[in-house]
């Protein structure tokens, strides 16, 4: 056991999953010799070389491209995209291809990649260094879309996405990349894909989000002794419906989480879901908290990410519905 | 040239006469059959017949194919049983993607022909990237990927070559260029030669006549063995001429004239019968009975796999990831 | 009055705007003198001339990015993809140029661009010509996404759009094509943008759609005689709430029918607003009529695409449940 | 030359050393801010001065300009109000997107100068929609977009160029090339020199010495006048080298060893100076004075710009859609 923050965590594991497996690579802008522009993947190069850590030309629709490339031939690429906000001229080897080759081969080819970013705002990244893009992803049938939301979940995600056979987009909140430590574990273990975490344990109703919203929900919750429970859902696709339904029939006040703008955000369908499954254990509307249906502005980003207020404002609502 | 060579030489090119005229017959086999309601779309390939055997000619049964819509003769010469082509075509249970795809949406993995998606050039840095695998695992083999000139335009044809050359990767573009991106020409499809567009990456690029069976065969030869030598990639412009239409819901009268008639001295089949003849290894009467052969092939072929049941329909709602999803399986119920 | 199909009616529209102002400019693959590879354009090139209507090099994303440009220059560019399939290559100039310019100029810049596609299955077009994008484009803030569901409303619905000064995304249901014919009046009129079309009435339920299914859900009506609302979103961001609440209201009960897959779908969206509003209205679980979460098949499209057995499945789930 | 030519020479090449002198005291300035926590990033432009000013002087007010990030040389000297780039940088209620966007990220309409995005290259493709409506209203106006070398490797790059080509379009594209994509050198960037990049699509491609401020603008002008006769596209490839970080959360000791020193005689400033000075237009005294009211100049704008207020928080989220959304309008109430 270590401390360490998630930076460090998805460093180790990368290291880790490299050292043990030699179909392991990674590639992407500056991730190299310079280590990555958030140092996820500090060191890797000079360790492990430079055909296994590679620095790439600057298109992302060639790293990934090129990942699935090596994907189907054997090798267990780790592509990063430097920012989430760029990955969108990739969209099409994602949508198109990645996410469409085991269906369309009838399994003789598959694409056992895990795409790596960072994703959301806090960091004063404004339009293009802050956008939440989970819901396109989640949309995508054939990918299966991850967050971490602490540095023990964020290794043991990973390594479980690079052992999964159909490929991951592992979502990295960068605003939480150094502002937890946690105790993990040294050697290799496994947090298992497609499964929630119920990271506090109440009555009074169910909170549902993930990644980078996590901490703050459960500090709100924390702090205001709110007595709920909050579901991490740690994989958004496909969702850990079973967890989801037993605590609302428990609570029968939902309130969803994420920073990403309402309109189509993945809130929307676990919203949905859940009417579909359970109206009859719900006691009040289910609220969204979520980001404004506007691009992420660089100055008042600290408005744009729900926070303590805007979470209170909709428990109390919910709490105070009959 | 030594009679041992010879020898070998005529039966490489009777290989690929027959499969050129395999493919063609088959070709027009499936167009009619289309017209007549028992397939439900296609992408001809006639004119392009020499170019695609010439390449598959200069590789191993080890490399690497990314093909697209219009290489059934690239996958005949190659060995991919005829009959694989035919069930793809019409999506029946023994369609290697059990009618999920499209016509002209091949996949045969035995033969190392990976699986076409109708995106354009995409399939390129997906070549790249099998491409390095090759070079990391030194397996000595090398790939080879296949599009039109129109696809040159598209984003991922600039950042395979681009790519390609910074690493140095044992991978062969072919530009399969007919002419026509559809209903666009390549002189408003972009004012290079396509061939020229590798020296924007430091790259290696040819030009062949793609109607000259043994001038591909040539080029592509050269850069399979610079490729398989660590001398990086190479694009071949291959020209030749669309003869047919787009695809079946094409109507090219609208935008062009024929210029190049089945049988005319153009043709790529009769190009290659003269130089097969000029060369002593075949003569009108084997052409007949091949061709003979060929009709009776195909529609002994064809007939077969027409007969081939279509798959299960919950076969096309399932296989999207190893481990089903509980949305799919629940939403089949529903569907079914 | 004429009666035309939606392509007549479209071109139309195309043909009428090109008359009335030589701002408007046509572009994208095959539209001009092969008029289209659905005839959508036909004619057009011949009439205005090949810089008015211009057949482009194969590259989406220059479609998009220099339509883009000519907006920003005074011009009213409707650029054409030719199968929406092929638009994720021009994703990034959509999302983090059209969507964002007047936002992050503060109104110096902005994009009156109307990016036409076709979309949906019915032509046997399998994985790659038969795909429903709309989810991706409702999650983004900036964009306007239109659908038509007929010949009449895809006409002034286009009008309008080529009037707006954002960019509209205007997807048109490939299937309904040539299936419908109606009286399209022959000069200029318009279908308001933002407002939903109640296209059949009736008191136990609503239906809620928009663009490929609307016929098919008012055929199952009609045929099993369903004494129900169908609403016609037409726009789906920004939806028309006021319509959709005030019938959820009346009918208590409520089926939402796309062609998309579910998850992460536009119905969850729908779904998901109505539960926030009107949660005391409902007298049922709000049920979702959808493709499945796989990618679209070739030969089992039939199954795919939500049909009578489906819908009616979901309507007397509805209306048995108590 | 003659005495009324050497006189307006004088007149330009001292503007331009100005705008020089100017763009350099204020990066450096932001950059110590930046250190100071009184400006939240910024992307330095140091090394970049004179092949921006040299291109700059090649055009038209009417021009239209796509610049990127690091174009604050070519702004000044186009005539970009400095405040206008001190508020952006410090995003307060005078910035021209009101603290919206990120420092670095441009917009002055008055000027011609469009909206700067951070996805590199993805104005190149509206670069050439633009010059299109140029040459579709007959203007005479040209556009110019500028990029960094590593955005040649971007799909847009690729996009762009043949799209101008296939329209002839009056469009030049001015590739900034300072040897470095953050830490990815260009000779790892891609095999081909930037130049050569234009041959792939029939297009005129030219290198030009971005330190040498003549050069670069003989060479711009060359292109401009080619684009206003119709002549078409140029891309034009200015070498120079990248003196500071990529950005102040950049740090370059981790992949590179400096190599070009602030007052070194690699320096553009430098090799600005002595360019006029063999001219005969300024001499040391000149260069202190102009230096010393820089940094007054400078230092006044930037305290000036420091007192105007930030924005209201509400303008970060109007401005959406011409009409608002009665979502984003119902999403505010709650989160103000
Ligand atoms: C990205 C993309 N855009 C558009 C299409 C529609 N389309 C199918 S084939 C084709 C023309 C391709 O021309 P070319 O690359 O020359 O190949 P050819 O068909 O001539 O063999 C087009 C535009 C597509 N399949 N993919
Ligand atoms: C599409 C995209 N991918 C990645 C980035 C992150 N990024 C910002 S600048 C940069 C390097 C750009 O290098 P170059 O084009 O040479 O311009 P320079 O910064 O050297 O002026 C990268 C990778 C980005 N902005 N856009
Ligand atoms: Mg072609
Ligand atoms: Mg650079």
């Amino acid at each position: 056991m270590t401390e360490m923050n998630m930076v460090q965590a998805i460093n180790n594991g990368l290291d880790l999953a490299l050292k043990l497996d030699d179909s392991v690579i990674l590639l992407g802008e500056d991730i190299g010799i310079n280590g990555g522009v958030f140092r996820v993947t500090e060191g890797l190069q000079k360790k492990y070389g430079e055909d296994r850590v590679m620095d790439t030309p600057l298109v992302e629709l060639g790293i990934v491209g090129m990942a699935i490339g090596m994907a189907l031939t054997g090798l267990k690429p780790v592509p990063e995209i430097q920012f989430q906000d760029f990955i969108y001229t990739a969209m099409d080897q994602i949508i198109n291809q990645a996410a469409k080759m085991r269906f369309r081969s009838n399994g003789d080819y598959t694409v056992p990649m895990v795409l790596r970013t960072p994703y959301g705002g806090g960091v004063k990244g404004g339009l293009y260094h802050s956008q939440s893009g989970e819901a396109y992803f989640a949309h995508t049938a054939g990918l299966t879309v991850v967050t971490p939301s602490g540095p023990y979940d964020a290794k043991g995600l990973l390594l479980s996405a690079i052992d999964y056979e159909d490929p991951v987009i592992f979502l990295e909140p960068k605003r939480l990349y150094r502002s937890i430590k946690e105790e993990v574990k040294d050697g290799e273990y496994k947090v298992p894909l497609r499964k929630a975490s119920v990271v506090r344990e109440g009555d009074d109703l169910t909170a549902i989000t993930y990644g980078s919203m996590v901490p703050t929900v459960k500090n709100t919750f924390e702090k205001h002794k709110v007595n709920g429970d909050i579901i991490d859902l740690r994989t958004l696709v496909p969702m850990d419906i079973g967890t989801v339904i037993q605590s609302v029939e428990k609570t029968g006040r939902v309130v969803i989480i994420h920073e990403a703008p309402r309109t189509g955000g993945f809130g929307a369908e676990i919203s949905a879901s859940i009417t579909e499954r359970a109206l009859e254990s719900l006691l009040a509307p289910i609220l969204r908290v979520t980001g404004p249906d506007s691009p992420f502005p660089y100055k008042m980003e600290d408005y744009y990410i729900p926070d303590d207020r805007r979470i209170m404002k909709a428990v109390n609502k919910l709490l105070e519905f009959r | 040239m030594p009679e041992q060579d010879k020898s070998e030489e005529k039966t490489r090119l009777i290989k690929a006469y027959t499969a050129i005229v395999l493919s063609r017959t088959l070709d027009n086999k499936i167009v009619v059959s289309q017209r007549q309601g028992r397939v439900g779309f296609y992408t001809p390939t006639i004119g392009q017949e020499a170019l695609q055997v010439g390449a598959s000619m200069a590789l191993q049964d080890k490399d690497l194919i990314y093909g697209y819509y219009r290489d059934v003769p690239l996958m005949l010469h190659r060995g991919v049983p005829m009959e694989n082509i035919i069930n793809q075509i019409m999506g029946n249970r023994e369609d290697s993607a059990l009618g999920r795809q499209m016509p002209s949406h091949y996949c045969d993995k035995k033969r190392n022909f990976m699986s076409v998606q109708s995106p354009v050039a995409t399939n390129l840095p997906l070549a790249v990237g099998s491409a390095y695998t090759q070079k990391y695992r030194k397996t000595n083999s090398i790939v080879l990927t296949t599009f039109g000139e129109g696809s040159t335009s598209a984003p991922d044809f600039h950042a395979a070559l681009n790519l390609a050359a910074v690493y140095n990767l044992p991978v062969i573009f072919l530009c399969e260029n007919n002419g026509w991106a559809i209903s666009m020409p390549v002189e408003k499809q972009t004012l290079a030669e396509i061939w020229t567009k590798a020296s924007a990456y430091g790259m290696r690029g040819v030009r062949a006549n793609g109607n000259d069976l043994l001038e591909t065969y040539e080029v592509t030869r050269e850069a399979v063995k610079r490729a398989r030598e660590g001398k990086g990639p190479t694009l071949i412009d291959a020209v030749s001429f669309r003869m047919g239409p787009h695809s079946t819901s094409d109507d090219p009268t609208k935008y062009r004239d024929v210029i190049v008639e089945e049988g005319s001295d153009k043709d790529p089949v009769i190009i290659t019968e003269k130089l097969l003849k000029s060369k002593g290894y075949i003569d009108d009467k084997f052409i007949e009975s091949i061709k003979t052969r060929a009709e009776k092939i195909v529609n002994d072929k064809f007939e077969e796999c027409a007969k081939i049941p279509a798959a299960d329909p919950s076969s096309a709602f399932t296989g999207v990831y190893k481990e089903s999803s509980w949305m799919l399986d629940e939403e089949v119920k529903d569907l079914l």
